[in-house]
């Protein structure tokens, strides 16, 4: 399905609801192929973590018990702040003026770097505690779901340095390119989103 | 042997003068090669699905002393050549794709690696378990550890294979294969990513015969193979025949010579 | 030229990030005590819902896709968050 | 010019097979090749007894093993010239080429291993024998797809003077035909088709030995007329 309104580039406003792109689907549409996929694929990891938390409530509680929730929190802020500026960036860089998209890019990047940098700060005391994902099926969980969670960061990060390489080189930017990467971000965002509700606030 | 409709002046072609015979060939061998890989791991041995890795010892040994683990053995070493044939399927297609060389270099690496270590090493190592009765359980446990976590734990050559293919697909400008399937290519390299807890966990979904890292990850794989596999059946259907290696002349456009075809 | 303080996008932000911040406060205290809360659990879980999908509608813009974009997601964020209650109160 | 790099990779070939004979006669396993009936304590004390002759063909084995992969090589080279569709065949070819001989390093390894520390647990060295046994008998699905590879493409080829002749590819399936029973070798520990025996083992060495001689006549001679046609096999 090709999309139509790629190089869509007229100057439009931001808040007024553009009734000319009713229709628009972000980047290109086997993208979308893959983040739905990849949604699905999580969605059947939560499920299966809830149905094996049924199982087993204690361990699953005290297991939780040594997450520092604090950290969670901090990296959820991270992410959401580094997915407003990747969604201002798209419009702005939609809107025609690069430079500034450049500019929420590179915000948007330093955001999303943080969460790796947390994350480790995260990992390692735990693992130094002793907490590895052998010690008990609640801890694998939460390394194996974060562990592939972090996966799509690093590659949503390397994503976004294109994108950014993108912006500064070709005028005017490839805006189907931009959103793509946008939507993979944005995909990353939500599936940190449910991860947090249910690895660290959930009881 | 199908006979692939030649879309030459009409005449009926007997399916030896069709055009594609060495692809055809190629291609048709690999669901032979794939319903004799199922009849000889389920109904056969019932090697898969697999045996939980906690399961208690006599079992073990009761398995791994079952003849039938010998006959599959055999089997198996007769038809693994077919796997470098249905790798080879794929890379020709690549060949095809406007991408450097480097990705069938690095797929072919990886098949070569992953026939070894993913199929021939845990086929043997069942094949040892029964050959000889003399061995002690500890000994058997350990073939039967290694024999499952080589199968379902051997993920490294099957990641960079996924990946390269997938990335071709992606960044082919010729279209050879649509770019969803890219996309559900790269998903592969997630199921490896899935199967890594195997070598940890020995119990519960995260193990060998867990609900995530095998059956689930199975089911995207198997889907997979499905619909690759019939993408590249309308690969090869719509290759103009022109664009073959052993194209007539006449039907050589003027200036392509067998070398510029390929992408730098 | 999009400014940034009234921007849409920006009040999205701000309301999906109080929100977390909210449901971090509740599940400090309220689940402090580390035993099965199912208020705690209920409330944490729908906030996700609705997060996900303001962030889904507004950041990936889906609220301007066509209709079977906007079908797939909205059906994801219900269907999921429908199970994970349906699991944790069949669980109990 | 393009086939002089052929042609020194071919003429590696013969020196390899000369040390691959200096192996197989140096090898105490071979001679007279290890019955599969022998009970753990008897291979551990044979291999306690040949400690030397064992570890030194090991290492020359470690050393050779993939000595005939430039004449495989070449043969790959030569499959791609000869015009079928595509490059299937050729890709085939590579990859069993790829997987035949790190079988054969893999058994190789495993007497290795289990001339290594000879005082071993009886059982884990006559598991080890087992194993090197295995890998280097049992694996010839690989061999046998890619002489079918190659006279398939021989059959396919559509030249006027054709790069092989017609026998070459008989030959190929011929082969397949004599090294197909030693697949069956891990079934039986006594008559023909054991390790030991007539069909797994001296027939499946004398035939690969023949092929290799064979195809290193055939090469010459399909090099030697490649004349100067680019081969692009990329």
């Amino acid at each position: 399905m090709t999309d139509v309104t790629e190089d869509f580039t007229t100057g439009v406003g931001n808040s007024r609801p553009d009734a000319d792109t009713r229709g628009h689907v972000p980047g290109d549409s086997s993208m979308w192929f893959f983040v739905v996929g990849d949604l699905i694929i999580f969605g059947v990891y939560f499920v299966v973590y809830m149905y094996f938390r049924g199982q087993n409530h204690e361990l699953f509680l005290h297991s939780q018990a040594r997450l520092s929730l604090d950290v969670g929190a901090v990296n959820t802020v991270m992410l959401l702040s580094s997915s407003l500026f990747v969604a201002l960036g798209t419009v702005a860089a939609r809107a025609g003026n690069s430079a500034e998209a450049l500019r929420r890019f590179w915000t948007a990047l330093a955001f999303g770097a943080a969460f790796p940098l947390l994350k480790m700060f995260e990992w390692i005391p735990e693992i130094s505690a002793g907490l590895t994902p052998g010690t008990n099926l609640f801890f694998m969980f939460y390394y194996v779901m974060t562990g592939m969670h972090l996966c799509h960061v690093a590659l949503g990060l390397v994503i976004m340095c294109f994108v950014i390489r993108n912006l500064k080189t070709s005028q005017p930017p490839k805006i189907s390119f931009v959103e793509t990467g946008a939507t993979y971000w944005h995909m990353v965002d939500v599936l940190w989103l449910v991860l947090f509700a249910l690895l660290y606030l959930m009881r | 042997m199908a006979t692939a409709p030649n879309p030459e002046a009409g005449q009926a072609r007997s399916w030896r003068q069709n055009r594609k015979l060495d692809q055809w060939i190629a291609f048709w061998s690999v669901p032979f090669f794939f319903t004799l890989f199922g009849l000889v791991f389920v109904p056969l041995s019932w090697m898969m699905p697999p045996r939980s890795p906690s399961s208690t010892t006599p079992l073990i040994v009761d398995f791994m002393r079952s003849h039938n683990l010998l006959v599959a053995c055999v089997i198996l070493t007769l038809a693994f050549g077919l796997a470098p044939v249905s790798y080879s399927c794929y890379l020709i297609q690549i060949r095809r794709m406007s991408v450097s060389p480097a990705f069938r270099y690095s797929m072919m690496i990886g098949a070569i690696t992953g026939a070894i270590v993913g199929m021939l090493f845990p086929m043997f190592c069942f094949g040892l378990g029964a050959f000889r009765p003399g061995y002690s359980p500890a000994v058997l446990t350990m073939l039967y550890d290694f024999g499952y976590l080589a199968f379902i734990g051997s993920l490294g050559c099957f990641c960079v294979m996924w990946m390269a293919f997938g990335l071709a697909i992606l960044l082919d400008q010729n279209n050879i294969l649509p770019k969803w399937l890219g996309y559900y290519t790269v998903w592969q390299y997630v199921t490896e990513l899935m199967a890594a807890p195997v070598w940890i966990a020995k119990s519960g979904p995260f193990a060998w015969n867990g609900l995530l890292t095998f059956w689930f990850a199975m089911t995207l794989y198997v889907s997979w193979q499905f619909i690759v596999y019939l993408c590249i059946y309308r690969a090869i259907k719509n290759q103009p025949e022109a664009e073959l290696d052993n194209a007539r002349p006449e039907l050589q456009p003027a200036a392509l010579d067998n070398g510029s075809r390929m992408g730098a | 030229m999009t400014s940034l303080i009234g921007n849409p996008l920006t009040i999205v932000w701000a309301l999906v990030t109080t929100v977390t911040l909210a449901s971090w406060l509740v599940a400090r205290d309220g689940g402090a005590s580390h035993q099965i809360n199912t208020t705690v659990t209920l409330v944490v879980l729908l906030i996700a819902a609705v997060k996900a999908q303001l962030v889904i509608w507004h950041f990936m813009e889906v609220r301007r896709a066509p209709l079977w974009l906007k079908a797939t997601t909205s059906a994801w964020v219900v269907g999921l968050f429908a199970l994970l209650l349906g699991f944790y109160f069949a669980g109990l | 010019m393009n086939d002089r790099g052929q042609r020194i990779l071919l003429w590696t070939a013969p020196p390899a097979v000369a040390l691959f004979a200096l192996a197989y006669l140096l090898f105490p396993v071979f001679s007279p090749p290890l019955s599969p009936t022998l009970t753990p304590d008897q291979v551990a004390a044979f291999f306690r007894s040949n400690v030397t002759g064992v570890l030194g063909v090991a290492i020359l084995c470690n050393l050779i093993a993939c000595s005939l992969v430039p004449l495989f090589a070449v043969t790959a080279v030569q499959i791609s010239r000869t015009a079928s569709s595509s490059p299937v065949l050729t890709y085939a070819y590579i990859i069993c080429v790829g997987v035949g001989t790190t079988a054969f390093i893999l058994a190789d390894y495993c007497w290795g291993m289990a001339a290594f520390r000879p005082d071993r647990d009886p059982q884990l060295t006559s598991l080890l024998n087992d194993m090197a046994w295995f890998f280097f008998i049992a694996p010839v699905g690989t061999i046998m797809v890619q002489n079918l590879c190659f006279a398939l493409s021989v059959y396919l080829d559509e030249r006027r003077d054709p790069i092989f002749p017609r026998w070459v590819a008989h030959f190929n399936v011929a082969t397949v035909a004599l090294l197909a029973p030693s697949a069956f070798s891990i079934l039986y520990k006594s008559g023909p088709l054991a390790f030991n025996g007539a069909l797994s083992f001296t027939l499946r060495l004398t035939t690969f030995a023949v092929y290799i001689a064979v195809m290193f006549w055939a090469l010459l001679r399909a090099v030697k007329h490649q004349g100067h046609d680019r081969v692009a096999l990329a």
